[in-house]
């Protein structure tokens, strides 16, 4: 279980690549890559990521030990940015290893559902309008929710 | 005690940590916030809704009513927006 | 949307990269990567697909299709491999591309239901205790049924 | 009119493909099957479970219901097993 939290660019194809070799003969593999997102009716130049690593490499390594056992996963990785981003870089990456893609599907999205709830990061967007705290988002906090009423 | 303050928190009141030393009724994450607030104007407004904080002890998230007794680091975190 | 049904492997990690880089400002990518599974327990020496190409190419075009539309995707790309493989190989990859992850986990799990379903492709495996067509596994059916209900 | 057998089918049969000319009778899918199925003993194995065969016409899935008319291709499929 790889949990990295760093300000250095990743390559998320080589990630994945390390990840697929290191869990031979696991069937199914999900990869959920996250960007800076940037659209012509909501241009962003870049985005700078607050963090507290201590607690963010706690939790998270937290987070993908639970997932680990409650899907039945082969292993669970993430690796997570901080610091100043450019538009289209990635941010995030969560591979989730499983015999079957259910299991594999589910881990991904149970992890990145937490993440966005529990993991000490705040987006702050630069836009041609200027600086601003991303918001948090409520329908984090109901995706966080489905997994707790399983 | 050395005091956290992230993001939001640490822009509005200026200061990223700072080290404290609670008074004795001063038990869970909640009292230390009243009790910042108490001394603070600027700490007063930041901390006003308490549905947008977020603690950890020593590194690990923590309830509100989490005791703070032994722990070495509170941070005090407005709402993730990583991932 | 990029559709491939091919005997040639392909490099997991550098299709994800091509698909990212093509999807600027997406937000969100899914990648599910399909390999030749085999377990102590289960070992797999080779597994052979037999596939109708033209009719995969057309379904699966059709498939990526109604996610697209269905999802609202930025786009979805499949590569399927037929032919002889060998464990740990990857034989399929399923790339969504989305402004959000819900959207991009929900198309990539609908097209790896439909195309267990509906893509022409047979699998054989080989192991120590002999050659034999792999079952059509009804749990696919139930998993794609689920999306006829929504 | 070419019909094209895979996998399973074509392994029973001992043919991937063969050309025919079926008698007026023979309207839809079903039809051909059942055509197929009482000109040849190993097909009539082979085409015995109706719900174990899935059809293409001309590289297009089609239910067996589907009528056959024009057709220059049409493909008899055991379950999918890709993915």
């Amino acid at each position: 279980m790889l949990v990295r939290v760093q300000t250095d660019a990743f390559d998320p194809g080589a990630e994945s690549n390390a990840f697929i070799a290191a869990h031979t003969g696991a069937g199914a593999v999900v990869t959920f890559t996250g960007l800076v997102r940037s659209a012509p009716d909501a241009p962003v130049e870049s985005l700078t990521l607050e963090c507290y690593p201590e607690l963010a490499i706690n939790e998270i390594t937290r987070l993908a030990t639970d997932a680990v056992t409650r899907f039945a996963l082969r292993d669970a990785s993430v690796i997570h940015r901080y610091g100043t981003l450019s538009a289209t870089e990635p941010i995030v990456q969560v591979m989730t290893a499983a015999p079957h893609r259910a299991a594999a599907f589910a881990g991904a999205e149970f992890l990145m559902d937490y993440l966005k709830t529990d993991a000490p990061f705040w987006k702050q967007e630069v836009t041609p309008s200027g600086t601003h705290w991303v918001e948090h988002n409520a329908a984090d906090d109901k995706s966080k929710a489905r997994w707790e009423t399983k | 005690m050395k005091i956290l303050y992230f993001a939001l928190f640490r822009e509005r009141l200026g200061r990223g940590e700072e080290d404290v030393t609670p008074p004795p009724w001063v038990v869970t994450i909640r009292d230390l916030i009243a009790w910042l607030r108490s001394r603070d104007e600027a700490a007063d407004l930041v901390f006003e809704k308490e549905n947008l904080i977020r603690a950890a002890i020593d590194a690990r998230l923590a309830k509100l009513d989490a005791p703070i007794a032994g722990a070495a680091t509170i941070a005090l975190l407005p709402p993730m927006t990583g991932g």
